[in-house]
Parts: structure tokens; C-alpha cells; sequence
């Protein structure tokens, strides 16, 4: 080791310091003192001086010599923290619940869970629509003035955007459906063959008057 | 390579007390070697020659005579020793006696040639290994970042559905709604018979000229639906009257109400 | 994270790649492949480029950036080892047949076992070669299409990283062993004699039927 040997009587070039600095920092386990980086580094040397010059030569780098408390490290620039994850992305098919009743949605909108239900003819799970929610696919419309004030689901830009559609009266009706071969081509018994027929009078009306409303 | 001359071995006709205190040395030794080859290349050093003008029937009577002096110490050698010994005892006959032309085999200078390419692989062997431990060695001249920052894992999950996965689920919902059983409205519907009956009834007693709103059931003309259900059964049954020739219709101009009389016999 | 949506449409400078791949490296005690800079990089960022930048920059500084194997690493200077001395972790000493066994399993690879004994002149114990499999320093390579299909041991990144080798080619004197003929499998002329071929079918035949167990 003759570099340690030479310095024992000189110390070296402040270069070679901030160099010495730097690795050490970079291989310890521990944020490292002054003191320490003094003991470790040849003797005469003055860490603090070194220190200053690659605190200096690491600003605006990926990573920074930081203090910690009395110490300094070496730590990953703030902005590049979003590196320090890995996103594994897992594609998954929305459930047939989910699905049927953000479709609801979609069509009745504002719709209360009770007309989610009654569409759908089965109790919708507060799963369901949480999960809706949380994809930012649907959220609360104004609450419908009856009694109870029930709140109202509606569809998102979010939604749109996914579903690539300008609004939520582009979706096709129930006879453009037909045409596209996604329902039995079968004849109704009532002899209507529009999306907003019968069953639903009540709350088609209610839906269409405040769908054309925004 | 080898050197099948057989040259006289100095070791062999004047056993200095350094050689042979050589000779005692490996005999000593013998566990620290690494297998017999190991043996043989420490022997060939004493040639102080380059491996490949090793002299392999000097060698061979070497290591015999090291076979012999451990059976002389009553020194267990292990039986791979004795193998290696055998064979070079064959080896050295096979250098020293003419060749044979009817021996198809290999060659002995093909043999000698190929255990002093063994002895030079294996010191090559040992070079290297002795240059890759001298390298600069991580964690020892080298040193890699002290702290690892953790890398989360994040697991996304995107859900996928597409406008016609969208569409289907509203078809499907949609169809099962179409096909439930059929039932007619009855509460709100007045029929033409029904309209018939109560217009024979009462078409008796009206001898003048009478709007035909007034002949609508009670309870019918609230309703905006109901009224417009008992208006054209009325309506459609006093048509039918007046085809029957019970009844005339007249209606002085368009939109304007309707009458009804009792045809006069 | 608007850098990462941003990043969707456009790569991000080169300087700021640059940059990346600094933060990502740093904060990893491995080597990270390219592969894996890539995935945690803003699509359409060039990890080569960027460290092709970065590699230069740390040129001469107190630490360095490595190539190991198919991967990259920040490591400190050689020169500056010396004042690393409190952080090294006492080595469990190799013996003798390991050091050479990990030589030839580098310099012959792939090697099975039975080529190993050929070399030294000497059976392989199964400790030699667990010592070896433990310090990641050796793996198994593909099974050697030959009668009994033996399986071969190759040399790993970490064999690379500990050696500060670029690659197994790097491997000092190997183009020089090579023009000897020193590497060659060279058969011993008229069969087996030699004493290292017999008893090593049995113990490759352990060595492999161990192999499948687990």
C-alpha cells in the first residue's frame, strides 16, 4: 500500500480526496461521519473540504450526498424516486357483474343502485361499485329528489375516454345492437323494438330528461 | 515432448543426502498432494526444465521409486497412487523396449506425450487459478454500493373491458327483460267491446244529437292514458253502430266534437 | 406520477436518462441488466446510450461503472480498496481444490465432472463443488449430449462481479492457454489408462441422480 505509505507524510491532492469521499460514502452501510471519513482517509486529509467539492459535483445528478443527522450518504435524487419501483402491470378481465352494471350505467344514466337493481334483477354488491369508483369508470351524479334522495351513479370522462366515445349518448340503443348481431335477431311480444321500451318507461323518462341536461 | 532416450538418472546412481532428503520430504508429504498427477508434477519440478521437454521415463522412475520408499515406510498409499504406478511401470517398459510392429495400440512416446500435456495442463491450470485469486476481488479490493435501496413492487392491475364486452352485458341484460313473460295491461285498456256493450245500453234513452265524450265510462276521464283508451273504444263502437244502422255520427267540421243520436226507426 | 404519463408520448432527454440509469444503479447492490434498466425506464428511453454517457463520466472518480457480463454495476476504484479495509467481511478460505476447480469450471466451461478429474488427476469432492455452487460462483449449464448425459458446471455473473470480469472471455491468459492447446479435450491416445475415468462413472452417476432429486 504505497499510497498510504506516501501519505503519511503528505496528504494527498484534494482531487484524490473527494474521490476517496466518494467511495467510501458509496461502500458504506451507514451514512458516515467526518470523523469517520477522517480516520479512514490518509492522514492530513481534510474530508470536509473534499466532501463540499462532491457534494458539489453530484448536484443536479441522479443521486445526491445528503446529510443524515451528523452524517452523509449518498441517496437517489427525489424526482427519480418513481425508479425505485418496479411495476409488474396485470391485465384483468372486469367481472360480468361489474361489467353489466357500469353498462347501466352507462345507458340510465344518473341511475340510483335501487334502478341498478332492478335492471340487472339482482342485488348489486357494494363491491361492485366500489370497484367502478375506484377505476374512476363511474362516480356520484346529484341525488334524485325522492324520497330518500337516493344518490345517482353516473358514467366519467375517464369512461369515456376508455371506451373511446365522444358521450354517453353514443352508445348504440338496444335496435343498432340488434342490427350489430349482439342480440337475438327474435321479435319482441310487445312489438317494440326500441332500447327504452316498457319495463323501464318510468325511469327511461327520468334518465333521458336529465341525461340531455349536461 | 518427451525424451524416450533413456539417459541415466543421477538421482538413481548417486543419492545425495539433499536428494534424498527430498525424497523423505515427499514421502512425508504424501497427504498434501491432490492425487497422484498432483505427485507427478511436483516431481517433474526437479527436472528444472519446461514441461514440455520433460524427460517422462525419468519421471516415471521417480515416482516409482516414491512408490517403492512409501512401502518401505509401511505408508498406506491410496489406490489410485498404486494405479498410477502400474501404469508408468507399463510406460517405462514400453519406452525402453523396441517398439513392437505388431502392437496396433497407441504408441509409447503417444502416451508419454499425452501425460506430459496432462502435467502441463494442470500447471497451466494452477497458474490461472493462482492469477484469478490475485485479481482485484470484490469485497476485498473492490466494493459494491454499501446499502441497497429497495425496489418496491408494485403490482397494477388494469382491468379490461372493452365497448363490446359493454354492449353485450347491456344487450344481454336488455334481452332477458324482452322475454319476460308477456302480460297485457288489462287496468288501463278499455275495449271496444267493453265500449260496445255500455253504448247499446244507453243509446236507447238518447233520442237527440249527443257528444260522445259524455258517453265515457266514470272514472275513465282523469287519466290522460285511460281517457285516451275510452275515447277510441267509444269511438271505434260507435262506428260500428252506425254501420250496423243503429246510430247517426256527424261532426260539423274538423276536430270538432262528435255526436251521437239513436237512428230513427 | 406526471413524468411517468409524460413519458408515454416522449422519451426524456438524453441527460436525464443519463441520469436514471445513475439513480437505478446506485441504489442496487447488483449488477442491473439492460433489460431492467429498460423496464424501469420511461418507455422509450435508451438505457445504452445513457450509460455509454454515464460510464464516461465516472471515468477516474472515486467509483466506477462495471460491466458484468449482460449487466451493469457501480463498483469503487480499484486504487482506493485500502481505505475499504473496515468493511470487509472475513472470506470463508478456499481451499486448494476449489480454487482449482473454480479455474477449470472458468476456463473449460461448459465442464462436467468427470473433465474436471481429468484435469486435476484427482476425484472432486462433493464439498469442492457445494463450497462453489454456494458462493453462486458456479452453476449448472446445459446436460452434455453424451452417453449418460452428464450435466456440465458453467461460471456465473457473480463469478464475474467478485473477479471484476467484464465477461469469461476476459479471463486473464485464456487467449494464450487457448493457442497452447491447453484447453482442448484432449483424449488419452488408445482409451482409458490413466485410472481418472472409471470411478468417476460411478460418481457422476451420484452426482447426477442427486441432481434430479430436488
Amino acid at each position: 500500500m504505497t499510497s498510504d505509505e506516501r501519505s503519511l507524510f503528505e496528504a494527498p491532492p484534494i482531487a484524490e480526496q473527494e474521490r476517496m469521499v466518494e467511495a467510501i460514502l458509496f461502500a458504506s452501510t451507514e451514512p458516515v461521519s467526518l470523523g469517520e471519513l477522517a480516520d479512514r482517509m490518509p492522514h492530513g486529509a481534510d474530508p470536509a473540504e473534499a466532501l463540499a467539492y462532491l457534494r458539489r459535483r453530484y448536484e443536479g445528478r441522479g443521486v445526491r450526498v445528503v446529510k443524515v443527522g451528523d452524517a452523509w450518504a449518498f441517496r437517489t435524487a427525489p424526482d427519480l424516486g418513481f425508479l425505485m419501483q418496479k411495476e409488474t402491470v396485470e391485465q384483468r378481465k372486469l367481472s360480468r357483474a361489474a361489467i353489466e352494471t357500469l353498462a347501466i350505467v352507462a345507458y340510465h344514466q344518473p341511475v340510483t343502485r335501487a334502478e341498478i337493481e332492478e335492471i340487472r334483477g339482482v342485488a348489486v354488491s357494494r363491491g361492485t361499485v366500489d370497484q367502478l369508483l375506484e377505476l374512476e369508470w363511474i362516480r356520484f351524479g346529484r341525488r334524485r329528489m325522492t324520497p330518500g334522495r337516493p344518490v345517482t351513479y353516473v358514467v366519467t370522462q375517464e369512461f369515456l375516454d376508455h371506451f373511446g366515445l365522444e358521450s354517453a349518448r353514443d352508445l348504440p340503443g338496444l335496435k343498432e345492437l340488434r342490427a350489430a348481431g349482439l342480440l337475438d335477431n327474435r321479435p319482441l311480444p310487445g312489438g317494440s323494438a326500441s332500447g327504452d321500451d316498457e319495463p323501464d318507461e318510468t325511469m327511461d323518462a327520468i334518465g333521458q330528461s336529465e341525461l340531455f341536461e349536461d | 515432448m518427451s525424451d524416450p532416450i533413456p539417459d541415466p538418472d543421477p538421482f538413481d546412481v548417486v543419492p545425495s543426502v539433499a536428494d534424498r532428503l527430498q525424497a523423505e520430504a515427499l514421502i512425508v508429504d504424501v497427504e498434501g498432494y491432490e492425487g497422484p498427477l498432483d505427485l507427478l508434477l511436483t516431481l517433474s519440478r526437479t527436472q528444472k526444465v519446461d514441461l514440455r521437454r520433460i524427460s517422462v521415463l525419468q519421471l516415471a522412475e521417480q515416482y516409482l521409486r516414491f512408490v517403492d520408499q512409501a512401502k518401505a515406510l509401511r505408508i498406506e498409499l491410496a489406490a489410485d497412487y498404486l494405479v498410477m504406478a502400474a501404469w508408468l511401470a507399463f510406460l517405462k517398459s514400453r519406452l525402453l523396449l523396441p517398439p513392437d510392429p505388431s502392437d496396433a495400440g497407441p504408441s509409447a512416446e503417444d502416451m508419454a506425450a499425452h501425460l506430459a500435456f496432462q502435467l502441463e495442463r494442470l500447471a497451466a491450470m494452477r497458474e490461472a487459478a493462482a492469477r484469478l485469486m490475485a485479481r482485484d476481488r470484490l469485497g476485498r479490493d473492490i466494493f459494491a454500493r454499501g446499502v441497497s435501496e429497495e425496489v418496491a413492487r408494485v403490482r397494477r392491475i388494469t382491468w379490461s373491458a372493452s365497448l363490446l364486452d359493454l354492449m353485450q352485458a347491456y344487450a344481454r341484460i336488455r334481452t332477458r327483460d324482452e322475454f319476460r313473460p308477456y302480460a297485457f295491461d288489462r287496468q288501463n285498456v278499455f275495449t271496444m267491446e267493453q265500449a260496445l256493450d255500455r253504448l247499446r245500453g244507453l243509446i236507447g234513452f238518447a233520442g237527440d244529437w249527443t257528444d260522445l265524450v259524455s258517453y265515457l265510462p266514470e272514472g275513465w276521464g282523469a287519466d290522460p292514458a285511460r281517457r285516451r283508451s275510452a275515447t277510441a273504444a267509444t269511438f271505434a263502437a260507435s262506428l260500428e253502430l252506425a254501420k250496423q244502422g243503429q246510430i247517426e255520427i256527424r261532426q260539423h267540421e274538423t276536430f270538432s266534437p262528435i255526436s251521437i243520436r239513436r237512428k230513427s226507426p
